[in-house]
C-alpha cells in the first residue's frame, strides 16, 4: 500500500463560504479546518446554515461565493471527485421503505462502482457490523428508527468513504436507539480511518460524540474547540449548554422555518 | 402550583381506560387524574401510546374506561403531525379568522390570542410556510387557544425547535398557566424540560407505568425501565449531568 | 362515414359572455379550494362522471346538462361513499369510476356529439339555461364565501377540524356537490374534460402567485375570467372552437406564471427564503 | 479491509462514462423492477380501466360500426389505442413518486452518489417503461381473448414489447419533468390530471383522425401518444398500419424521450433545492 500516502491535508476545508438566498444570508463566510480522522461536530440552533454548509460540502448546493475541498478536492469544479470520496446521511430519511435492506445496500454498491467481486461480502459485513443480518431480507418499511438510521449509516460506508457527512443523525430516536447509533459511529470511525462531521442541535449528542466541536450561528462561525476547550472558555464549572448559550447569544430565539419543523416531525414519525 | 394527588377539583380524571386497534393493546386500564390548573408532563418511548391517549381524550380513537372532564370544559388541541403541503398560501391569520368564524368566536379574539403566546401580527400576516418553528408552534398555540379553553392538550411541542426556541414554548405554557389558570398535558421527550416545567409527570411504557412528580419519576432507575436504556438529561438547576 | 362538422358561430352574445363569466367565476373559487385541499384527482374523476349523463339524456331527447347534472351528482355520491366508507384503495377506485364512465358516455354518444360531450361548443344559451345558469354560479359562489372557514381549517388538518367541532365528511360531502355543481355549468362551453382544466389550472397557475387566501381566490377567480373571456373573443376571430382555445389561454398563463417563477428564483440565486422549501 | 478502491473512479473514459451510465441505470432500473413485482394487486387494478374500455367500448363500437376504421374492424382499431393508453397512465403519475422521494430523503442519497444525473434518469424511465410492459402482457392476454387479430410472430412480439417500453420510459420522464417543476404533490395533483384525458382524446386512440375536427387532428399530430398508436398498430394487428409509416413513428418517439431524458436530468438537481 505503499502509492496510498496518508493525506496530510485537512479533510475538509472551506475559505469565505457562502451561501445566499435571496436576501437571507444562510451561510456567511465560513472558514472551517476539519484535520482528517476526527468525528467533527457542527452544533448550532436550527436556521444557523448547518445544513446549507452540509449541503454545500456535498455538492447538492452549489456556494454563492468562496471554496470548499472535501478530501482534497474542489466542491464546485471537481463534484464528481467530491462525491466519490464522501458519504452522506440526510436529516430525512434516504433508504428506500419498498426495499429490503440487503437490496438498499445492493443499490448504493452498484452506484459507488464497488467491484462486483467485493460486493457481497462488503453488505455482509456491513450488515453484521450494524446488527442488522437478520433483518436483511425485511422490507425497510419495517424496520424500527434506529435500525433505519444504522442501515443508512451501512450505505454510506459501502464504498470507505474518506469522509462521511451525516445530518441530525439522530433526531426522532428514543434514547436507546441513538445511543446504539453513536456506538456504531464511533467503531466505524476507527474502523476505516474516515472524518465525520455531523451537525447537530443536541447537546448530549455532541459532548458524546465529538472530538471537536464548531458552533454556528447565524451562518458564522461563534467558536470551534474540543468540548473541554469550549467548557473553559466559558466558565470554570460550564456544562455545553452554557457554551451553547454563550456562544449562540442574540440568537434569533425562533430559528428554523415551518418546513424544518415538519421535515423533522415528519421525520421524527416516520422512524418513531 | 398545587400538589396533584387529593386535590379538590380535578380538570380531568381517566379511569381504567384502554384502547385496543384489533388485538394490539395500545393502552390498558390506565388511571389518573389532572388537578385543575397544573402541568401533566407525558413521557415515554415510542409506540406507548402516548398520542393515542390524547386522541382518546378527543374522542376520536374508540376508548374504553371512563374519561370525566370538569364541568365546562373547552379543549384546546395542538397535534403532533400537521403533513402540511409546501407553499399553502394561508397566513397564521387566515387559519385564525377561520376558527374564529367557525367557533362563532368575534374576529377580536385574534387580537387576544396573539398577544397572550406574543406573535407579533405581521408574522401572522405571513404565509404559514415562512413561519419560523417557533412562531408556527405559537400559532398553533393561538389556535389552540381561541374561544378560552380550559384544557390545553399539546403532542410534542418542540420536536425540531432548537433549545432556546424550546425554552421559549415552555416559559410560554408557565405564562399561560399562570395568567388563564389553564391545565395543560404536554406529551414531550425532552426530560430536562419537563423536570423544570411540569408539576406531575406521567411515564407510559410497554412495561409499567409511572405517576408522580418529576423528582421522583424521572429517576435513573424509572427511565432505564421504561425506555429500556439508559437515559441522561440535563438538569438545569443542579449541575450535575448524570 | 359522417364527417364532423363543426360549426363556429360568428359572434358571441352578450348573454353568452354574461353566462361564460359566471361560469369562469364559480370555477376560479371552487378551484382555488380544490388546489389545496389535495382532492384534484377525486374532483377530476367527478367531472368524468358527467359523460354517460350527457350521453343518456341525449339518447333520450333530453337536455343535456340535465343529464350531465345527474350524472355528476350521483358520481360525488359515489365517490364521497368510496372514500369516506371503504378502505379500498381511493386512487384505484376513483380511476374505475371514472374510467368506466368514459367509456360508457363515449359508447352512447356518438360521432360530433361525443367531441361536443368531450369539448364543448359555442352555442347561444337559451333563457332558462341563461336562469339556470347564473343561478347555480350565484350558488356556487355564495357556498365557497360562507364554508370557506369550514374548508380552511379541515384542509390544514381533519383532526384539528374535528377537535373544532368540524363535521369533516359533511364538508367533503357538500364540497363535492358543489364541484359538480361547477362542472356542469360548464358542460355546454368547455364540455367533460375542459371545464376540469377551466378549474384546476387558473387555480394551480394563482397558487404561483398568492401568499394568502384572499389573492389566492381573487387570482383564481381573475385568471379564469381572463382566460374565458379571451378565448370566447377570440375565438371567432381565430376561427378556431372557443373551448379549446379558453383552455390554451389559461394554459398559457400557467406556463407564464412557471417561467417567471423559476426566473425570479434563479435571478435571486435560490429560493425565496422560508418560501415553504427545506432551505438549510 | 483492502482500501485500494476508496474513492477511486473506475479506470479509463469508456469504463467510467459509457459503461458507467449503463451500470448505474440499471441498478437503479433494478431496484424499481424489484419493487414491481411485490404489488401484482396494483397491476391488475390497473388493467381494470383499459380493460373496461376494451370490452365495453369495443364490443359496442364494433357491432353498430359507427367509428370508420376502413377496411379495419374497430376491436383491432381500438386495441392498440387502448394500450397505448394504459402505457400513458400507468406512466404520467410516475413523478408522484419522485416528489414522493424527495419529500423522503430518497433522492439527496442518489444526488450525491456518483452515479450521473442522467443515468439515474434513464435508470428510472427503463423501470417505468417495464412497468408498463407488465401491463401490456394482461392487455394483450385479454385482447387475444376478446378475438382481437393479433400478430403472434415473435419479431412483432418483441416489437411491440419494444415501443410499449419506450412509451413507457417516454411519458414517465415527462411526468418527471413536470414533478420538477411543479414540486409540490398538490399541483402535480393538478396538472397530471388536467394533462392526461386530453392527451388520450386529442389522439388517434379510439377513433381516427379523420373523424377529428381539424383543430383537434393538429393537437394530435403534435401528441406523442398518436405516434406510440401509429407504431403500436402497425406492429400489433394482423393487416394494422400506422398514418405516418413505423420507422417515422419510432423516430419521433425515440428523439422526444432523449430530449426528456436530457430536460429532466438537467432539472433534477433542483427538486432538493
Amino acid at each position: 500500500m505503499s502509492e496510498f500516502e496518508l493525506p496530510v491535508r485537512p479533510a475538509v476545508l472551506t475559505q469565505a463560504l457562502t451561501r445566499r438566498f435571496g436576501e437571507l444570508v444562510a451561510v456567511d463566510r465560513l472558514d472551517l479546518e476539519i484535520a482528517s480522522g476526527i468525528i467533527f461536530g457542527l452544533l448550532g440552533p436550527n436556521g444557523a446554515g448547518k445544513s446549507t454548509t452540509v449541503k454545500m460540502l456535498t455538492t447538492l448546493l452549489p456556494p454563492s461565493s468562496g471554496r470548499a475541498t472535501v478530501a482534497g478536492h474542489d466542491v464546485v469544479r471537481e463534484p464528481a471527485a467530491v462525491r466519490r470520496q464522501i458519504g452522506y446521511v440526510p436529516q430525512l430519511i434516504s433508504a428506500d421503505g419498498a426495499l429490503s435492506g440487503y437490496e438498499n445496500l445492493l443499490l448504493s454498491a452498484k452506484l459507488y462502482d464497488v467491484p462486483r467481486k467485493e460486493q457481497a461480502a462488503r453488505i455482509d459485513d456491513a450488515l453484521q457490523f450494524m446488527g442488522l443480518t437478520d433483518a436483511a431480507r425485511a422490507m425497510v418499511r419495517t424496520y424500527s428508527g434506529g435500525m433505519v438510521r444504522r442501515l443508512e449509516v451501512a450505505q454510506a460506508l459501502l464504498h470507505r468513504p474518506a469522509v462521511l457527512f451525516l445530518d441530525e443523525p439522530t433526531i426522532g430516536l428514543d434514547p436507546m436507539a441513538r445511543h446504539a447509533v453513536w456506538e456504531r459511529l464511533r467503531e466505524s470511525r476507527t474502523r476505516y480511518a474516515m472524518t465525520v462531521l455531523i451537525t447537530t442541535h443536541d447537546m448530549d449528542e455532541a459532548e458524546q460524540l465529538c472530538d471537536r466541536l464548531a458552533i454556528m450561528n447565524g451562518g458564522r462561525l461563534a467558536a470551534t474547540g474540543t468540548v473541554a476547550e469550549l467548557k473553559q472558555r466559558v466558565g470554570p464549572s460550564a456544562t455545553l449548554d452554557d457554551v451553547f448559550a454563550h456562544f449562540a447569544v442574540g440568537v434569533i430565539t425562533e430559528g428554523g422555518s415551518y418546513r424544518d419543523v415538519v421535515n423533522t416531525r415528519n421525520t421524527a414519525e416516520r422512524l418513531g | 402550583m398545587t400538589a396533584p394527588e387529593g386535590s379538590p377539583s380535578p380538570a380531568l380524571e381517566v379511569e381504567h381506560l384502554s384502547v385496543a386497534f384489533g388485538a394490539t393493546r395500545v393502552l390498558d386500564d390506565l388511571s389518573f387524574r389532572v388537578a385543575a390548573g397544573t402541568s401533566l408532563a407525558i413521557i415515554g418511548p415510542s409506540g406507548a401510546g402516548k398520542t393515542v391517549l390524547f386522541r382518546a381524550l378527543i374522542g376520536v380513537v374508540p376508548s374504553t374506561g371512563t374519561i370525566r372532564f370538569a364541568a365546562g370544559t373547552r379543549i384546546g388541541y395542538v397535534p403532533q403531525k400537521l403533513d402540511l403541503q409546501r407553499d399553502l398560501p394561508l397566513t397564521g391569520l387566515d387559519f385564525l379568522n377561520a376558527r374564529a368564524d367557525v367557533s362563532g368566536v368575534p374576529s377580536t379574539d385574534v387580537t387576544r390570542v396573539l398577544n397572550l403566546v406574543a406573535l407579533d401580527s405581521r408574522f401572522a400576516a405571513q404565509p404559514l410556510g415562512t413561519l419560523s418553528g417557533g412562531q408556527f408552534q405559537r400559532l398553533l398555540v393561538a389556535f389552540a387557544l381561541m374561544g378560552h379553553p380550559t384544557l390545553l392538550l399539546f403532542d410534542e411541542p418542540t420536536a425540531g425547535i432548537d433549545e432556546p426556541g424550546k425554552e421559549g414554548i415552555y416559559a410560554l405554557f408557565s405564562r399561560l398557566q399562570a395568567e388563564e389558570g389553564l391545565t395543560v398535558l404536554i406529551i414531550s421527550h425532552e426530560l430536562s424540560l419537563v423536570y423544570r416545567y411540569a408539576d406531575t409527570v406521567l411515564c407510559l411504557s410497554r412495561w409499567r407505568t409511572f405517576l408522580g412528580p418529576p423528582l421522583d419519576i424521572l429517576t435513573p432507575e424509572h427511565l432505564q425501565e421504561a425506555y429500556g436504556a439508559p437515559v441522561r438529561y440535563h438538569h438545569h438547576e443542579s449541575r450535575d449531568t448524570d | 362515414m359522417r364527417q364532423c362538422a363543426t360549426t363556429i358561430t360568428n359572434r358571441v352574445t352578450p348573454t353568452d359572455l354574461l353566462l361564460l363569466v359566471a361560469m369562469a367565476a364559480a370555477a376560479g373559487l371552487i378551484g382555488s379550494v380544490t388546489v389545496m385541499r389535495r382532492m384534484a384527482l377525486a374532483s377530476d374523476a367527478v367531472s368524468h362522471v358527467a359523460l354517460p349523463g350527457v350521453a343518456i339524456a341525449i339518447l333520450l331527447h333530453v337536455n343535456p346538462v340535465l343529464g350531465g347534472l345527474a350524472a355528476l351528482f350521483l358520481g360525488s355520491l359515489l365517490i364521497w361513499a368510496l372514500e369516506h366508507k371503504t378502505r379500498l384503495p381511493t386512487e384505484a377506485v376513483i380511476g374505475v369510476v371514472f374510467s368506466a364512465a368514459l367509456a360508457i358516455g363515449s359508447m352512447l354518444a356518438s360521432g360530433e356529439e361525443l367531441f361536443a360531450a368531450l369539448f364543448g361548443g359555442a352555442h347561444a344559451a337559451g333563457r332558462i339555461e341563461l336562469l339556470f345558469g347564473l343561478a347555480a354560479s350565484a350558488v356556487v359562489i355564495a357556498y365557497v364565501m360562507r364554508a370557506r372557514s369550514r374548508l380552511v381549517i379541515a384542509l390544514v388538518s381533519p383532526e384539528l377540524a374535528s377537535a373544532s367541532g368540524i363535521d369533516v365528511s359533511q364538508t367533503n360531502l357538500v364540497f363535492l356537490l358543489m364541484f359538480a355543481l361547477t362542472v356542469g355549468l360548464g358542460l355546454r362551453f368547455l364540455g367533460v374534460l375542459l371545464m376540469g382544466s377551466l378549474i384546476i389550472i387558473p387555480a394551480v397557475t394563482a397558487t404561483f402567485l398568492a401568499h394568502n387566501l384572499r389573492t389566492l381566490q381573487t387570482a383564481s377567480v381573475a385568471l379564469a375570467i381572463t382566460s374565458t373571456l379571451a378565448g370566447a373573443l377570440l375565438a371567432p376571430r381565430l376561427h378556431v372552437e372557443q373551448g379549446p382555445l379558453i383552455i390554451v389561454v389559461a394554459a398559457s398563463l400557467f406556463v407564464v406564471a412557471l417561467v417567471t417563477r423559476s426566473v425570479t428564483r434563479s435571478a435571486r440565486s435560490g429560493n425565496i427564503p422560508g418560501g415553504g422549501r427545506e432551505l438549510r | 479491509m483492502t482500501s485500494s478502491t476508496l474513492g477511486t473512479p473506475p479506470s479509463g473514459w469508456v469504463n467510467r462514462h459509457v459503461l458507467g451510465f449503463g451500470r448505474h441505470s440499471l441498478a437503479v432500473a433494478q431496484m424499481e423492477i424489484a419493487k414491481i413485482g411485490r404489488e401484482p394487486t396494483e397491476l391488475l387494478t390497473r388493467a381494470i380501466q383499459p380493460a373496461l374500455w376494451l370490452i365495453v367500448f369495443g364490443q359496442v363500437f364494433t357491432r353498430t360500426r359507427a367509428i370508420p376504421t376502413g377496411t379495419m374492424r374497430y376491436l383491432d382499431y381500438l386495441a392498440p389505442g387502448v394500450l397505448a393508453q394504459s402505457v400513458l397512465f400507468s406512466a404520467i403519475f410516475y413523478g408522484l413518486a419522485v416528489i414522493w422521494e424527495r419529500d423522503l430523503g430518497v433522492v439527496h442519497k442518489l444526488l450525491v452518489s456518483p452515479a450521473s444525473r442522467s443515468s439515474l434518469v434513464f435508470g428510472k424511465a427503463i423501470s417505468a417503461g417495464l412497468r408498463a410492459l407488465a401491463q401490456a402482457v394482461i392487455i394483450l392476454a385479454l385482447a387475444a381473448v376478446l378475438g382481437v387479430r393479433l400478430r403472434t410472430d415473435v419479431m412483432s412480439l418483441m416489437g411491440v414489447a419494444l415501443v410499449v417500453v419506450l412509451g413507457g420510459a417516454l411519458f414517465s420522464t415527462f411526468s418527471f419533468v413536470i414533478a420538477c417543476l411543479v414540486k409540490t404533490r398538490e399541483r402535480f395533483m393538478g396538472v397530471g390530471q388536467v394533462l392526461t384525458m386530453p392527451l388520450f382524446f386529442a389522439s388517434n386512440a379510439i377513433y381516427p383522425l379523420s373523424m377529428m375536427p381539424p383543430w383537434l387532428r393538429t393537437i394530435s399530430a403534435l401528441n406523442p401518444l398518436t405516434y406510440l398508436v401509429n407504431a403500436l398498430r402497425a406492429l400489433m394487428i394482423e393487416g394494422g398500419e400506422g398514418t405516418a409509416g413505423l420507422g417515422t413513428d419510432l423516430l419521433v418517439l425515440l428523439a422526444v424521450f432523449l430530449v426528456l431524458v436530457g430536460i429532466a436530468a438537467n432539472l433534477y438537481e433542483g427538486i432538493v433545492r
